[in-house]
């Protein structure tokens, strides 16, 4: 198994992490580990062939996650309170973990070319259809935009229901059509005016 | 909190000229993103994101006010809707060309080509959505931010 | 060769990690991210000659422009504490 | 035993995935619960992505003048790039949420939070202790 | 083994160990301006050998011009991050070893202990 050597310490790396992300109490120090935790999971798709989900996971995860979480720490409280470590959650934790682990002796090992996933007749078609129905050489994005084109709009409208919804609980009182001048600094005596760019 | 601080992000002269510098490059980096999407990684989804960070950037050195009046709110919840209307019109279009909903062969004479210019239309359709949806995020979060009494 | 680049790079994000876990400022994490972020890059542009298809170097272009956006967001709010614009309209 | 040993990529998943969890449910403070909620949903995309691969095989992306050649799954793939932008469309939604209920309560932390929406409902139900249906009345916002 | 190949090989393994050095810089130096310091050269010299020596082995010019492209990146936004980040720090009052932190006056917003402390200590 020449894969070994190179998953195995990224692997290690995204664990320690994780725990990292688990330890800190400062919750910006943890954002800031997401980030790397995005960028390391990244390089796991890549080797994993996954080049497009490790293409998205690329811009979203340490980009555009770090950024939101960053603008949600400016809004919040910026450290946990300290509390007692309980027991409660490692045995859950543990017992999940056991059965999980106790649930992969039935699955095939890692890449086996005869897993039941790659059996499907469907895969077939999906690749086959892209060489020759589309001259697409982009197996993902053929699939992605076509053959499971339903569940691209449904996940497209997701995408822009979320904003709808972030709309709601963040932007209140103001319309797109309103002048620039908002209510906010109004009243504000120490404001600064507009145009203090020069 | 405290006294405001005396440098401003857009007053760093090494940050600005290198992010005015990049920042056409991302966005270029963006587009080919967008329409190299058939040929190796890439595609709406992700191009959108990289168009977003681009200008989150910009945001980011240069202030929220100037990266508004660049991409107004208005276009951005416009765009952000339409998106998934360019989605499902071409779907549309499809089946009044007598067609299935979102089976593209029938928009050019070859079927193979009518499926490429599909995709690339309903590609444009979700990059545009998942752009102006990262940026109406961004502009909530950060607009939210700089409210007298929003801060915690 | 390419796997002895590999195990160098891998072993620099290990201190890497590990000065981003020891702090002790806000500072010294950041650097330790952004130094992580170029390692991921090189990490990616080794992986891709590793498994004879270097063409997908387009993604560790995104992760160098990623990673700088990121860190300029990091160092922007650990300054004003907002991602709004330059700190003077924010609550005082 | 060498069938077991190839299993470990699933295993170091599951320990990931037990790190998510554990972060989500011993935590209180709620913007701590949606980075293990992140993790979490980390873990499920190695995982889907993990059973795409196919030991030999290469990128879902044809080569130029390709014969032969075995690609990883590409489905798992399709699946999981549309769910990592879903996903940080609804984390996006979350933190909004987060927002939302630190304005309305001071405080970020879920067990202060469920304390001060139980004293709102004992106040309220003293309050109309007379009035039927006392429980049915929403707990409003608490001032922190 | 071809003389490129040679080339390569001394590239990759030149650059590795220089990131090796970065990062022992930054696991070892005693304060934060010494540790950026030892984290600018794997950003700049060991990312930058590394990727010469992979344009050496080719693929095609457009894995060229794409590790140019790379390397260009790199060159340009880890110098500018961190002459921005030891801006932000010294701004914020962040005391070198040696100095007697007596008279810098910290401008941070950020103001808390703990893991996001600004001041170590």
């Amino acid at each position: 198994m020449p894969s070994i050597p190179v998953e195995l310490p990224i692997f290690i790396l995204h664990l320690l992490t994780a725990l990292l992300i688990a330890r800190l109490r400062g919750l910006f120090s943890a954002a800031m580990l997401t980030g790397i935790f995005s960028l390391l999971s990244c390089c796991l798709f890549t080797l994993m062939d996954a080049v497009d989900v490790a293409f998205t996971e690329a811009a979203v995860g340490a980009g555009i996650s770090t950024v939101l979480i960053l603008g949600t720490l400016a809004l919040t409280d910026r450290e946990e309170r300290q509390r007692p470590a309980r027991a409660l959650p490692f045995v859950v934790v543990i017992v999940t973990g056991a059965a999980l682990i106790y649930g992969t002796f039935d699955m095939p090992p890692f890449g086996a070319a005869d897993a039941p996933i790659h059996m499907h007749p469907v895969v077939q078609t999906f690749v086959h259809g892209a060489e020759h129905d589309f001259h697409i050489p982009n197996i993902v994005t053929v699939i992605l935009a076509s053959y499971r084109g339903y569940d691209t709009l449904g996940e497209t409208a997701v995408i822009f229901t979320a904003g709808v919804g972030v709309l709601l609980l963040l932007v209140e009182g103001k319309r797109a059509g309103d002048p620039p001048s908002e209510p906010d600094h109004g009243s504000d005596g120490s404001d600064v005016p507009r145009d203090e760019a020069a | 909190m405290i006294d405001p601080t005396p440098m401003r992000m857009r007053d760093k002269i090494v940050l600005r000229v290198v992010s005015k510098l990049l920042i056409p490059f991302i966005l270029l980096f963006g587009l080919y993103v967008q329409f190299h999407g058939d040929f190796g990684p890439g595609g709406g989804f992700q191009a959108g994101v990289i168009f977003a960070a681009g200008f989150i950037l910009y945001g980011l050195i240069f202030g929220l006010d100037e990266v508004e009046t660049v991409v107004p709110h208005r276009f951005v919840e416009i765009g952000s809707a339409l998106g998934v209307l360019i989605y499902g019109g071409v779907g549309v279009v499809n089946m009044m060309l007598g067609a299935n909903f979102l089976d593209y062969s029938v928009l050019a004479h070859d079927p193979a080509h009518g499926r490429h210019y599909g995709i690339l239309a309903i590609e444009a359709g979700v990059g545009l959505t998942v752009f102006a949806t990262m940026m109406l995020i961004f502009y909530a979060f950060a607009d939210r931010g700089r409210r007298p009494g929003g801060a915690a | 060769m390419f796997a002895a680049a590999m195990a160098g790079i891998l072993a620099t994000m290990l201190m890497a990690l590990a000065r981003a876990s020891k702090g002790p400022t806000v500072f010294d994490r950041i650097l330790a991210m952004n130094m992580f972020g170029t390692q991921t890059v090189l990490v990616i542009a080794v992986s891709g000659f590793m498994s004879g298809r270097p063409e997908w170097l387009d993604l560790a272009i995104v992760y160098g422009l990623v990673n700088f956006i990121g860190t300029i967001a990091v160092l922007k709010f650990a300054k004003f504490g907002n991602l709004a614009d330059d700190g003077r309209r924010a609550g005082s | 035993m060498t069938g077991l040993l190839g299993l470990w990529h699933y295993w170091m998943i599951i320990a990931l995935m037990m790190v998510g969890l554990y972060i989500v449910i011993a935590r209180d403070n709620l913007v701590k619960k949606i980075m293990g909620l992140n993790i979490f949903q980390t873990s499920v995309i190695l995982f889907y992505v993990a059973l795409a691969k196919v030991e030999g095989g290469t990128a879902p992306i044809i080569p130029e003048g390709a014969e032969h050649v075995v690609y990883s799954n590409p489905l798992p793939h399709v699946l999981m790039l549309t769910a990592i932008v879903v996903g940080v469309a609804t984390t996006a939604l979350g933190l909004a949420l987060c927002v939302r209920i630190q304005e309305a309560y001071g405080s970020n932390e879920e067990d202060e939070i469920v304390r001060m929406d139980v004293e709102g409902l004992a106040r309220r139900g003293d309050r109309a202790e007379s009035a039927p249906h006392a429980d049915d009345v929403p707990p409003e916002e608490v001032p922190a | 083994m071809s003389p490129v190949d040679i080339a390569t090989l001394v590239l990759l393994v030149s650059g590795a160990a220089f990131c090796v050095v970065g990062g022992v810089g930054v696991l070892r130096m005693p304060d934060f301006y010494t540790r950026t310091h030892a984290a600018s050269i794997p950003d700049t010299l060991g990312a930058g050998l590394i990727l010469v020596g992979l344009m050496l082995q080719g693929g095609g010019w457009i894995v060229t011009v794409k590790l140019v492209f790379v390397l260009a990146l790199l060159l340009l936004t880890g110098p500018t991050a961190s002459h921005a980040l030891v801006k932000a720090a010294h701004a914020s009052g962040l005391a070198w070893k040696g100095e007697d932190d007596t008279h810098h006056t910290p401008l941070q917003t950020v103001k808390v202990g703990g893991d996001d402390a600004v001041d170590p200590g």
